[in-house]
């Protein structure tokens, strides 16, 4: 059982006017419309695989980390987590299915008015529920102890009492890294983790999540516009280019060029 | 972060008394706030004579003036709504005229907008001076000025609108996230530049739900209304309750209802179309 | 030419703050004037817009008649004689208060504050009766409908009020099947109050004062006739305007205000 | 983006034709509303009465009004400071335990945490209802069933805060950026979590804006606490008025206004702290 | 005149207990307490100069272009922009100082509600004020044209009319360059212009800048953790660390692995 399995997966511009009519014309899709997304993407991602998603800006691929957890419908196919329909759940059985997985965001979101350690915390609500887990001052030591672990692996111990929005644009990626690993995820997707990190911290992040990745057999799904990380810390590179799956093969057929390849004429069609 | 110790929870372990110390009790002054507070509280609920038990004993007398509301009484629905009209009438000139002359007013009254701490004071002492001063003061005063009638009741409105509006409008804008605001700043915008295109757009929302709600509460302000011999549904209420029709009033009651409902679902589309973009 | 004329605080016309386009009709057919007529329901708003030439005429209570005449010189045109009414206090006929005496020392509700027949009236009937309604009992003001609530819980002993309302609550509890009119008893009563009564400010012209008087008491029943247009208000018929008052006849309103606590409206001004 | 012709903007030159067309008028629908709305605004006007001038001329009286205010009397301080302290007791009970209630209710109410749009729809039905009943209606309710005094008066204020709490903490609620609640949804974090850490941390200004407001509505609710009997500063400031001594009146709003003043710095330093962590 | 000068540039972390005290305490600032973001900053950047500013996350880089134009007040030390001392400036002398430099932030800090034309035109406010810049409906087609331009500059002129909050990472940061552009900076401040842009795009736009450096003798500060991109498009790197300069040198001087020996014992101390 693939530890993801998405087929036929198509997702429209939700705002053009003629998207809307195209939807609501019946609930069926057109799929020789414009204004697509992505369009029938089919993969599958086995457990403990490190797989790279690269591709143009805009070419999908937060949309598609969104769809992978139900965060947003897909218009049409389907999406298969640990082997559940991830889009016919709903209620607990949504949320039970959602727990193994976490999500870094590409833009955080973090809980801007609370501390360091409270968001870190967090990341434990998705396995357990309820006030010991909405303050670090009201949890116990041992979920501080653990919150305060995942801060030394992404290095800001030291940053625990700070209000969030005094973060630096890295710190506060590694902050949201941290409440990710708090989850203790089986399946890790993250949407551009070492964006705003610099050289050295990015590479540190990438090498804890392959080292996560052998050591406790975590599935990860990262996208990156380095080229370089792609290529280093991953098993397999998929690419979604011109709302179609562009690429997808064993990262070792890959390099740096072939990679930049895919993006050079991209603009201008 | 260093490369060989980091890779997973065991490797490093920290013990609990590495820990920062956990604030559950922020600070002595704050906890003698709140222990003040509570004290303060127990004390109001015992005077109160709050009793559970007698509210739901009571419960059945209740429903006696209940029936007494059904059903409602039709025979004076054409004056109660031309009665509507008119109050309308003069909650929508007092509140659009309040509703602009707010938004000026709070922006010289928010702390992110106004040109100087002492600015910020006076207004925020004015705003709060129109709430405190009541409304038959305000109505005397008018009365006074420009005599009994509509215009007396549309100044009263005005007052009331800017007293709640002015406030609110204030905190709308100070809540909004000061990132577009900054960034303005930064290039060199005029502070009106940045307000209206910086902070307003992020406090839209919320300066519709109070623009609206004034909108709202001023068809409802019976008081005000009557003060000043301006009529409106307001008047036809209290002499329904007045007179013990309370068949009528229920009519009353759900006129004004319908319209609260139809004020409240234009506030909830627009809303939801600036916030979702739906 | 138009004549402002407000009204205000009329017990038992409440009607008349909603309905009083037949009223309004008869009285400029009869004047030739333009009236704009303005129901007010609060007593000072009416007085301050007389005092500030806002308004020429108030139709309006006796208790509002002392105010304006302290706080300015107004011309009294016409008097609204009605009958019966007088402030009563009533009680629950079960509760066994026989006397004033015997609420010493509890609640007795009132209507709003300067209300000549649910505020004064019954405070004046107490003190004539040698109880001293500002020490000897608690008194609270509420809306007349609270208070006969209020009464029939006994959570107050006594109520003060009109006695044209008592009627008409007591022809209510009938109609609902509520509570059988002997349920409830009066205590005490006063002498009927002074007219109620339409003023003129100094301001407005003595012709203009002169008609109004004139179609006052040439077309009394005419406008008593339109006044009664709602069905409600048939029992109240009777009213009638009457030209012959006096500014001594109010006397006794301003020893209601001394007898609540506020003497500076009870001096007597010459007669 | 191509790497040869967009180094400068005169090298590719657009004409104003290949601009998509600007939408200085949205759409028919709500031109149409526009106008509509304006119309009404303007007959509405002219039904108001509504003249500058004669509110400039008219100015002069309402000085004397003012004058007969001061000085403020003294001579009632003492009942008038301990009223003070009996309404704040009850606004104190009814305005805590409102706020408690609309905080759940709000929850109810609002688009984006309602369990199901149904009782998103019911539940602001009762806000709207528990508004638009005048307090006449609820003082006559709550004292036929636990007659008259200040319990009556809390359970009215009580009814009060939650039509005008549970009204603005929903659309409070409905405001906060939804980022953190969606990656609290994405970790399977439950309904309850997602609103305590993801949205009420966002909300938290305008809560404690609307509460303390409440406060501060419930200490001048003269109208409430007069009717069931419950007596308090404001049925003071009532009689003052009715009896025209101004100069008492005077006294109670200054001793209301230094309350109201007190609320709005409590308010303003505690939402100063959560908005800028100052 | 150099476009920039720095001098003495401190700043404390404002909101530890201590810093507070430090200041509070007859308003001067002991240099020895630690809790600095950074201390006594000195360099002077020429006109028409293009300069990296690198450093590890939190090294205080975006502090740095927040100060220089007097955004937040530095603690100790001043700012001088063209000649200027910004800090010394207020009102209508401040924005008049401002209005030639352009910043494009690392969080964007676009108006997300108003579509992209508009959030560009808004750039033009800094020269010119009034209603006609607030929404693109009320702008002249002049003024519109030119944001158009900016927008095709940027490559995503058929996003125009589409809402900011809907836009992926990478075409919410190019909209903020536009909306720079829009400016006509003589002086363009931009930090972590191409972190979540493609590398393709990425490149375009250091590439558009390097051009406009050299035909309109842009002076560039940009702030970047890609070491290649402060290699190709720099001709000065400038090195933030332990809250010091540590490095300015002319960038010919430099190799991807000098670079990045900065970065590497960074980290535990
Ligand atoms: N809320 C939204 N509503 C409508 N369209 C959206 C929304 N969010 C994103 N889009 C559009 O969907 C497309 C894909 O966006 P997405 O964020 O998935 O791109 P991406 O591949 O992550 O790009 P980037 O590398 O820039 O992050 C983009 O064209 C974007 O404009
Ligand atoms: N508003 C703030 N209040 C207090 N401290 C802050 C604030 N913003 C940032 N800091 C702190 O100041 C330091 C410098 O932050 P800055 O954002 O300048 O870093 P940076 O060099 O831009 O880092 P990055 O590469 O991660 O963007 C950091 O340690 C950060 O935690
Ligand atoms: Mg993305
Ligand atoms: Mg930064």
């Amino acid at each position: 059982m693939p530890a993801l399995s998405v087929k036929g997966l198509t997702k429209i511009i939700s705002t053009t006017p003629a998207a809307r009519a195209l939807r609501s014309r019946s609930g069926r899709v057109d799929l020789n419309q414009p204004d697509f997304i992505f369009k029938e993407l089919d993969f599958n991602i086995q457990t403990g695989e490190s797989v790279a998603i690269i591709g143009p800006n805009g070419a999908g691929k937060s949309t598609l980390l969104r769809c992978c957890l139900s965060l947003i419908q897909p218009d049409l196919g389907t999406v298969h987590l640990h082997g559940k329909q991830i889009s016919q759940l709903s209620g607990s059985a949504l949320r039970k299915a959602r727990q193994p997985a976490a999500l870094i965001f590409q833009k955080h979101q973090l809980v801007t008015r609370l501390p360091v350690l409270s968001n870190v915390i967090h990341g434990a609500l998705g396995g357990a529920w309820g006030p010991r887990y909405w303050l670090h001052s009201l949890a116990s030591s041992e979920t501080r102890l653990q919150a305060y672990q995942c801060l030394e692996q992404v290095g800001l111990a030291d940053l625990a009492m700070r209000r969030c929005d005094q973060l630096s644009g890295g710190q506060s990626q590694r902050i949201a890294i941290a409440r990710a690993l708090m989850q203790k995820p089986k399946l890790l997707f993250a949407d551009e983790p070492t964006a705003s990190l610099d050289p050295h911290s990015g590479r540190e992040i990438m090498e804890l999540f392959r080292a996560l990745q052998r050591s406790l057999g975590l599935t990860i799904v990262f996208v990156s516009h380095d080229l370089q990380h792609a290529l280093n810390y991953s098993d397999r590179i998929i690419a979604l280019k011109d709302s179609r799956l562009a690429l997808d093969t064993r990262t070792q057929n890959e390099t740096h060029n072939s990679l930049a390849r895919l993006f050079s004429d991209n603009y201008h069609e | 972060m260093s490369e060989t110790t980091n890779l997973s929870c065991e490797k490093n372990p920290l013990s609990p008394s590495d820990l920062p110390t956990r604030q559950l009790i922020p600070s002595l002054v704050s906890t003698f706030c709140f222990v003040g507070f509570l004290a303060f509280f127990l004390w109001s609920l015992t005077k109160a004579e709050f009793s559970l038990t007698e509210l739901w004993q009571g419960l059945p007398n209740m429903g006696v003036i209940v029936s007494e509301m059904v059903p409602p009484a039709t025979d004076r629905i054409e004056p109660m709504a031309s009665a509507i009209l008119v109050t309308l009438q003069m909650a929508v000139v007092g509140t659009v005229i309040g509703v602009i002359l707010s938004l000026f007013i709070a922006i010289l009254a928010a702390r992110n907008t106004t040109p100087h701490p002492l600015v910020y004071q006076i207004t925020r002492g004015i705003i709060n001076f129109f709430r405190t001063v009541p409304d038959l003061a305000w109505a005397l005063f008018f009365v006074a000025s420009v005599g009994l009638g509509p215009f007396a009741g549309t100044l009263t409105l005005i007052v009331d609108t800017i007293g709640f509006c002015g406030r609110f409008f204030a905190e709308a804008l100070e809540e909004v996230d000061p990132g577009p605001s900054e960034a303005l700043n930064a290039m060199g915008a005029s502070s009106l530049d940045r307000i209206a295109v910086g902070l307003i757009p992020g406090a839209t929302p919320s300066l519709i739900n109070s623009s609206l709600f004034s909108l709202e509460k001023s068809v409802r302000s019976s008081v005000v209304l009557g003060l000043v011999g301006a009529g409106g549904i307001g008047a036809e209420l209290a002499v329904s309750m007045e007179m013990f029709r309370y068949d009528q009033a229920a009519t009353i009651i759900i006129l004004i209802f319908a319209l609260v409902l139809a004020v409240e679902q234009l506030s909830s589309r627009i809303r939801n179309r600036i916030i979702n973009n739906r | 030419e138009t004549v402002k004329l407000a009204v205000t605080d009329l017990v038992g016309l409440e009607e008349l703050q909603r309905e009083f386009g037949a009223f309004v009709n008869v009285l400029e057919e009869k004047s030739g004037y333009d009236i704009e007529f303005l129901p007010v329901t609060n007593r000072t708003a009416a007085v301050e817009a007389l005092r500030f030439k806002k308004v020429d005429f108030v139709l309006t209570g006796p208790a509002e008649y002392v105010v304006i005449k302290k706080r300015t010189d107004a011309d009294i045109v016409v008097g609204f004689s009605r009958p019966d009414y007088f402030a009563v206090i009533i009680t629950m006929a079960d509760q066994g208060y026989q006397t004033p005496r015997d609420l010493a020392g509890h609640s007795v509700a009132f209507g709003s504050v300067g209300s000549t027949s649910k505020h004064l009236g019954p405070m004046q009937a107490l003190a004539d009766y040698g109880v001293a309604p500002t020490t000897e009992i608690k008194a609270i003001h509420t809306k007349m409908p609270v208070a006969w609530e209020a009464l029939k819980r006994g959570d107050v002993a006594a109520v003060g009020m009109n006695h044209l309302k008592f009627l008409s609550f007591r022809d209510k509890e009938q109609q609902n099947k509520g509570m059988e009119p002997g349920a409830f008893r009066v205590i005490a009563r006063g002498p009927d109050l002074p007219n109620d009564i339409l003023m003129a400010g100094k301001h407005v012209d003595q012709k203009i004062v002169a008609k109004m008087k004139s179609v006052f008491t040439d077309h009394s029943q005419a406008l008593v006739q339109a006044i009664l247009t709602g069905e409600d208000n048939q029992k109240y018929s009777g009213m009638k305007f009457i030209t012959a008052v006096k500014d001594t006849d109010y006397n006794y309103v301003r020893a209601m205000y001394a007898t609540v606590g506020y003497p500076e409206y009870a001096e007597f001004i010459g007669d």
